[in-house]
């Protein structure tokens, strides 16, 4: 079963969540609510204009921007800027659905199945959210890709995963023979961690070998969620600062996103994603199916209903929530701002509290701990002075932001927020320095231009002045013929 | 064989001419701000001692010795280094405009370099042949090229470090020089 | 014999002087310079360095007649890449020449335009679109806030607003800092 | 920290600044307390003094750069390096160069360069060489061990305060009887004369066993994973091949390879001195080219340069390669 042998991560922990913590693995779909706010942004978070009017009724599934599409039938009844869950808690333009609660689906009918995924706007679920249309399209130019359906954990105490595969190991096997017949491969390689036990034997007990998936069992080491360092684990190749999976014939999609990429095969759109609600004590967990758009507070007294240790952990901490897993997550505000394709989980409750850095002793433990093989303390020194040239040479684009360089750093530093803050500096440079080369290029053939036109100007007007040099000695002439003409007829 | 490497050793570590016998201090502090900036001039210095240590050594044996004119000894070396370096200059600016550039004064400074005239008036004076003299010239630069990369390197990290705002530049600079030299004792007695 | 050695000596300076001379013909090496000191410059073209482009003024720092704190727009990032690319010192912004502002955009008054093109040319990198006795109007992404479009017009209706920035340019700020190089 | 959670709920076995000095701190008190057993109270003295003023250095640097005093004193970091500083002075030491010794240590080691983390060279060895270069006698005047050791003897208290305060001078003529070089300056002296070395005359206990506590000391440290085994194992390697290569081209120097590596600092230099992690490059190959070279310079400065131990100049030496070292070795795991 498992005859793939693992290649070592260099680098990585062994994160273990608190052994008498129990995650409950009921697959629990939440109410749809009545009012769900579409944010109009996409990957790179650059606004999109809307195709809707407003008052306008739409079915769950139409498009409603580019690559959005509406979770549940209703009327658009506002474009407001309202936050969403991003840290940096500003607003966007978004659309409000208000929902008719008949649910009617828009059939998606196309024939080629790329284009139906594409209109079923499925997106990456397991946390970066790609479009996976794009994803799909450029593997299959790669001629024979490797699939790895990857159902590995991003972070300790997120188990929306776990849950799917315990509860529907069946349609999940069968989602992964569909996208072995569409990438045209003959096996996909099924990643999963030994510690998910249940959802093995939920696996094993549908004979995986006939859907040609064979399952390959990790030891736990975070972050093997993370494409690269599963790429690694899997097939041994590092990706290069430049490359992404598909540069090296790799497909590496998510469960759930195979079980949606099934879904809009079947002509289903979309439209909702398993929301992992854990305490920040990480001791409980539910997994809820929720439709994407609907508000976060509206999900968590939904969630408090049902299980009540969240219900007390939001008690204790009812002003924030962290969005995202334990490590990677971000602090937000408990508001209506939506549920996405990338709120793969929430933690509830008081936040532990920060420890104040000291200075950095070189020890280097984090080079030890890093899974893609750098060295933060390089890229810390760098990212504190702000020289982007020097992080560039240490290779910051690489870092995956997993966070094992935080968790074993003695001075406590929050390296993961400085290479956020440098990478983002980075992105901005960039943008200035091709702004920079387009106003360099329009401002020469700017004076290009003027100097050409002011060099015609000059000829034109040494033409002109010769005609007028000219005219003055007809001037001459005629004032001659004047004189003459004067002089011959007398006065009468 | 190995008392050249005697001489190599004596010539880079024991009485290494930037931290042992302080000539040279100019350059020393002036171009090691950035590693590519010191092994550029760490190489033109080594091209132009090794030529003028050489020159230098058949302009005493066959021209200031049979004349006895040795008191035109220092003339007759500023001569010689002053042709060699705008030789070297020319190259340069030819071969990579930007580090010709980068260096700028420090170039033809390299002339007025004392460790440069003092190779040069050291190796004349021992009794030794061509070779040994050229050899010791290359010796020399290469212990200046090693302290100058070293140390600038070391200048590289000191701008990333929070040094107290009164002694930033060149006050840490001068300091790390101290303690390197000071650990450049080590040698000392050795041959 | 003194004169004879001091004869040779000058006889032979003489010699080495013409050959370098031939040696040391143009060569492109400005060229290479004058366009690795410009990558460094921001292009708004805002002569505020008082050459009349971002290009003039890289070939008179080329030159050594400009200092590198000349530019305003750039600030603090340009002058320390071009003192590093020129191992010159990098001194502070010279306030002289101006401030560094927060990048801006110029804005035209649609009711007080009167459509006398008299700003199109005037702009150095073409952001302004508008034809004879028909409004006109900046184009934002392309606008570099370099203030040359004020002066010529005539009725005044351009002024300059902060640029304002969608969600996509938000960064992370920078975590606690602890002991950050005093500047 | 820059996720929700801190280590401890994820199960991450992970060191406080504070841990891992405190347990190097923890590894140096064997050898110390052999120390203070053979050589008399007079290290003891050096230990308590040299500490003291290296933390009121610290809070008076800390002040003036306004920055926080307590968290930087309570993770040890200077008073380790005061005691460092402390174990390798003889114990005859006076006590005003030992406090010019320890501020140059403390102002121009470290704060000068920006405090914790930031400075270039080791502040404990920068200290040393600043008294070498400065107090030549002081420095080279050790005690034979076993005299005017007793400790209940109050008179040998006074008679040790007052050398202490005054130098040697203050005891009269009788005092040369009791100064003595180190074995390694016993040794080389007779070397020079190319005499045969009697070796089981000077493998006088005290330095063996001095030697192996800084041995254990160190496998501790190893052990907790305090430090790693790339620096000291190539130092410990460089140091004997290179003391094999003299005994090779050099016939008269017949001193073997083990008392070689016991006598002097090399045990304590490798384990405790070339381990700091601020002023050691940080990937492996540049850890293991540093131990090496520490290893190397070590031994030809301590047999052909007329300084008795080289372990210090190593040091300062490579800590001013590791800029150097980093930069080449830029991503050696990846590479």
């Amino acid at each position: 079963m498992n005859h793939t042998d693992i290649h070592p991560l260099s680098g990585g922990l062994a994160l273990s969540v608190p052994t008498n913590a129990h995650i409950d693995a009921t697959l629990h779909t939440a109410p749809l609510a009545p009012q769900l706010y579409l944010p109009l942004v996409d990957y790179s978070r650059t606004v999109l204009q809307p195709n809707v009017t407003l008052g306008q009724s739409v079915l769950a599934g139409q498009s409603v921007a580019r690559g959005i599409i509406a979770p549940s039938s209703g009327t658009i009844t506002a474009y407001i800027e309202h936050s969403w869950p991003h840290p940096s808690n500003t607003q966007v333009p978004t659309l409000v659905l208000q929902s008719d609660g008949q649910d009617r689906f828009i059939p998606i009918d196309h024939v080629h199945p790329l284009e139906r995924i594409e209109a079923a706007a499925v997106h990456g679920l397991g946390g970066a959210g790609f479009s996976t249309a794009a994803k799909i399209r450029k593997a299959c130019e790669f001629g024979r890709p490797t699939l790895v359906v990857n159902a590995v954990e991003c972070e300790p105490g997120i188990a929306c995963d776990d849950a799917l595969m315990q509860q529907q190991p069946r349609a999940v096997l069968e989602a992964c023979r569909s996208l072995i017949e569409l990438l045209g491969v003959y096996s996909a390689q099924f990643a999963i961690e030994d510690d998910k036990q249940l959802a093995l034997n939920a696996l094993q007990a549908c004979e995986p070998e006939q859907y040609a998936v064979d399952i390959v069992t990790l030891p736990v080491i975070y972050p093997s969620g993370a494409e690269a360092p599963l790429i690694q684990r899997l097939t041994g190749i590092a990706l290069e600062y430049d490359q992404r999976a598909a540069d090296v014939g790799v497909v590496c999609l998510n469960v759930a996103t195979v079980l949606s990429i099934h879904n809009a095969l079947q002509g289903r759109p979309a439209v909702d994603r398993i929301v992992s609600i854990t305490t920040q004590d990480l001791h409980h967990s539910i997994n809820i199916r929720t439709r994407f758009g609907t508000p976060v507070n509206a999900l968590m007294t939904f969630a408090a209903s049902i299980n009540p240790a969240i219900a007390t952990a939001l008690q204790q901490n009812s002003s924030t929530i962290t969005v995202g897993g334990p490590l990677s997550g971000f602090q937000k505000t408990l508001d209506t701002s939506p549920i996405l394709a990338t709120t793969n989980a929430l933690l509830v409750g008081p936040a532990d509290p920060v420890p104040t850095p000291s200075a950095c002793i070189r020890c280097a433990e984090c080079t030890v701990a890093c899974p893609v093989n750098l060295l933060p303390q390089e890229l810390y020194t760098a990212a504190v002075t702000e020289d982007i040239d020097t992080a560039n040479r240490y290779l910051l684009d690489v870092c995956v932001l997993c966070g094992c360089c935080d968790l074993v750093c003695p001075a406590d530093i929050p390296l993961t927020s400085w290479f956020r803050f440098a990478k983002d500096a980075k992105r901005q440079r960039q943008q200035e320095q091709t702004a920079a080369t387009l106003a360099r290029a329009r401002s020469d053939n700017h004076n290009e231009r003027e100097t050409r036109r002011a060099q015609e100007k000059a000829e034109a007007d040494a033409a002109r002045r010769a005609q007028a040099a000219q005219r003055k000695e007809s001037a001459a002439d005629i004032k001659a013929a004047i004189a003459r003409a004067k002089n011959r007829r007398p006065r009468s | 064989m190995n008392d050249w490497l005697l001489i190599l050793v004596s010539a880079v570590f024991v009485n290494n001419f930037v931290l042992v016998q302080f000539l040279g201090l100019c350059p020393f502090m002036g171009v090691s701000n950035r590693i590519s900036s010191a092994l550029g001039l760490g190489v033109a210095t080594t091209f132009v001692l090794t030529l003028a240590a050489s020159l230098s050594y058949l302009l005493n044996q066959y021209v200031l010795q049979p004349l006895s004119v040795e008191y035109l000894r220092i003339v007759g070396f500023i001569f010689i280094i002053a042709v060699v370096v705008q030789f070297t200059e020319l190259m340069m600016r030819r071969r990579s405009p930007l580090l010709h550039q980068v260096l700028g004064l420090y170039l033809p400074l390299i002339t007025t370099n004392c460790a440069v005239l003092a190779v040069a008036l050291l190796t004349t004076q021992q009794d030794n042949t061509l070779f040994s003299a050229m050899w010791q010239g290359f010796g020399a630069a290469v212990g200046f090229t090693l302290v100058l990369v070293l140390f600038a390197a070391m200048r590289e990290r000191l701008d990333r470090t929070d040094v107290p705002k009164p002694f930033q530049g060149a006050a840490i600079a001068f300091i790390t020089a101290g303690t390197l030299s000071l650990a450049f004792m080590g040698f000392a007695g050795m041959t | 014999m003194l004169w004879l050695a001091l004869a040779s000596l000058t006889v032979l300076c003489l010699a080495i002087g013409t050959a370098f001379a031939k040696l040391d013909r143009a060569n492109n090496a400005e060229e290479i310079l004058i366009n690795s000191i410009n990558d460094y410059l921001p292009q708004t073209q805002c002569a505020q360095c008082n050459y009349p482009g971002c290009r003039p003024y890289a070939e008179a720092i080329a030159k050594g007649e400009a200092d590198v704190n000349q530019c305003p727009p750039g600030g603090e990032a340009t002058i320390h890449a071009l003192a590093k690319l020129l191992g010159r010192d990098a001194l502070p912004l010279d306030t002289a020449y101006g401030e560094r502002k927060a990048p801006q955009v110029a804005l035209i008054d649609e009711n007080v335009c009167i459509g006398c093109t008299l700003c199109i040319p005037a702009c150095p990198v073409d952001a302004i679109v508008g034809s004879a006795k028909l409004m006109h109007t900046v184009i934002a992404s392309d606008c570099t806030g370099c203030e040359l479009c004020i002066a010529p017009c005539p009725v005044d209706c351009i002024s300059l607003v902060p640029k304002q920035h969608e969600v996509s340019a938000w960064q992370h700020p920078a975590p606690g800092t602890v002991h950050r190089k005093e500047s | 920290m820059s996720g929700a959670l801190t280590h401890n709920r994820l199960g991450v076995k992970r060191l406080k600044t504070s841990t891992i000095m405190s347990s190097v701190m923890l590894a140096l008190i064997p050898g110390s307390i052999l120390m203070v057993y053979w050589l008399g109270p007079g290290v003891l003295m050096n230990l308590t003094v040299s500490v003291l003023v290296a933390v009121a250095c610290e809070a008076l640097c800390l002040r003036c750069r306004q920055r926080a005093i307590t968290p930087m004193i309570a993770d040890g970091s200077i008073v380790l390096a005061a005691w460092l500083l402390a174990l390798c002075l003889p114990p005859a030491f006076p006590f005003g160069p030992l406090i010019v010794g320890t501020l140059a240590m403390c102002v121009l080691g470290k704060h000068l360069y920006g405090g914790l983390g930031q400075n270039l060279f080791n502040p404990a060895m920068v200290g040393y060489a600043v008294l070498l270069v400065s107090f030549p006698t002081a420095m080279t005047t050790w005690t034979q061990p076993g005299e005017l050791t007793a400790f209940n003897d109050t008179a040998n208290w006074g008679s040790w305060w007052a050398l202490k305060w005054h130098g040697v001078s203050s005891l009269g003529g009788s005092w040369d009887a009791i100064t003595q070089a180190t074995p390694l300056d016993h040794l080389r002296s007779l070397e020079r004369q190319s005499l045969i070395v009697d070796v089981d005359a000077l493998h006088s206990p005290p330095w063996r066993a001095l030697s192996l506590a800084w041995l254990a000391g160190g496998l501790y440290l190893l052990v907790r994973g305090i430090i790693r085994w790339h620096i000291p194992v190539a130092m410990l390697v460089a140091a004997a091949l290179t003391h094999l290569a003299y005994r090779f081209f050099f016939p008269e120097y017949s001193l073997p390879l083990l008392p070689a590596l016991f006598y002097g600092a090399l045990m304590l230099g490798a384990f405790f001195i070339a381990t700091d992690p601020v002023t050691a490059p940080s990937s492996v190959r540049s850890r293991l080219c540093y131990g090496a070279g520490i290893g190397v310079l070590s031994m030809v400065i301590r047999t052909s340069s007329n300084y008795p131990e080289g372990v210090a100049f190593a040091v300062l030496l490579m800590n001013a390669t590791t800029p150097l070292l980093d930069r080449w070795f830029v991503l050696d795991k990846r590479l």
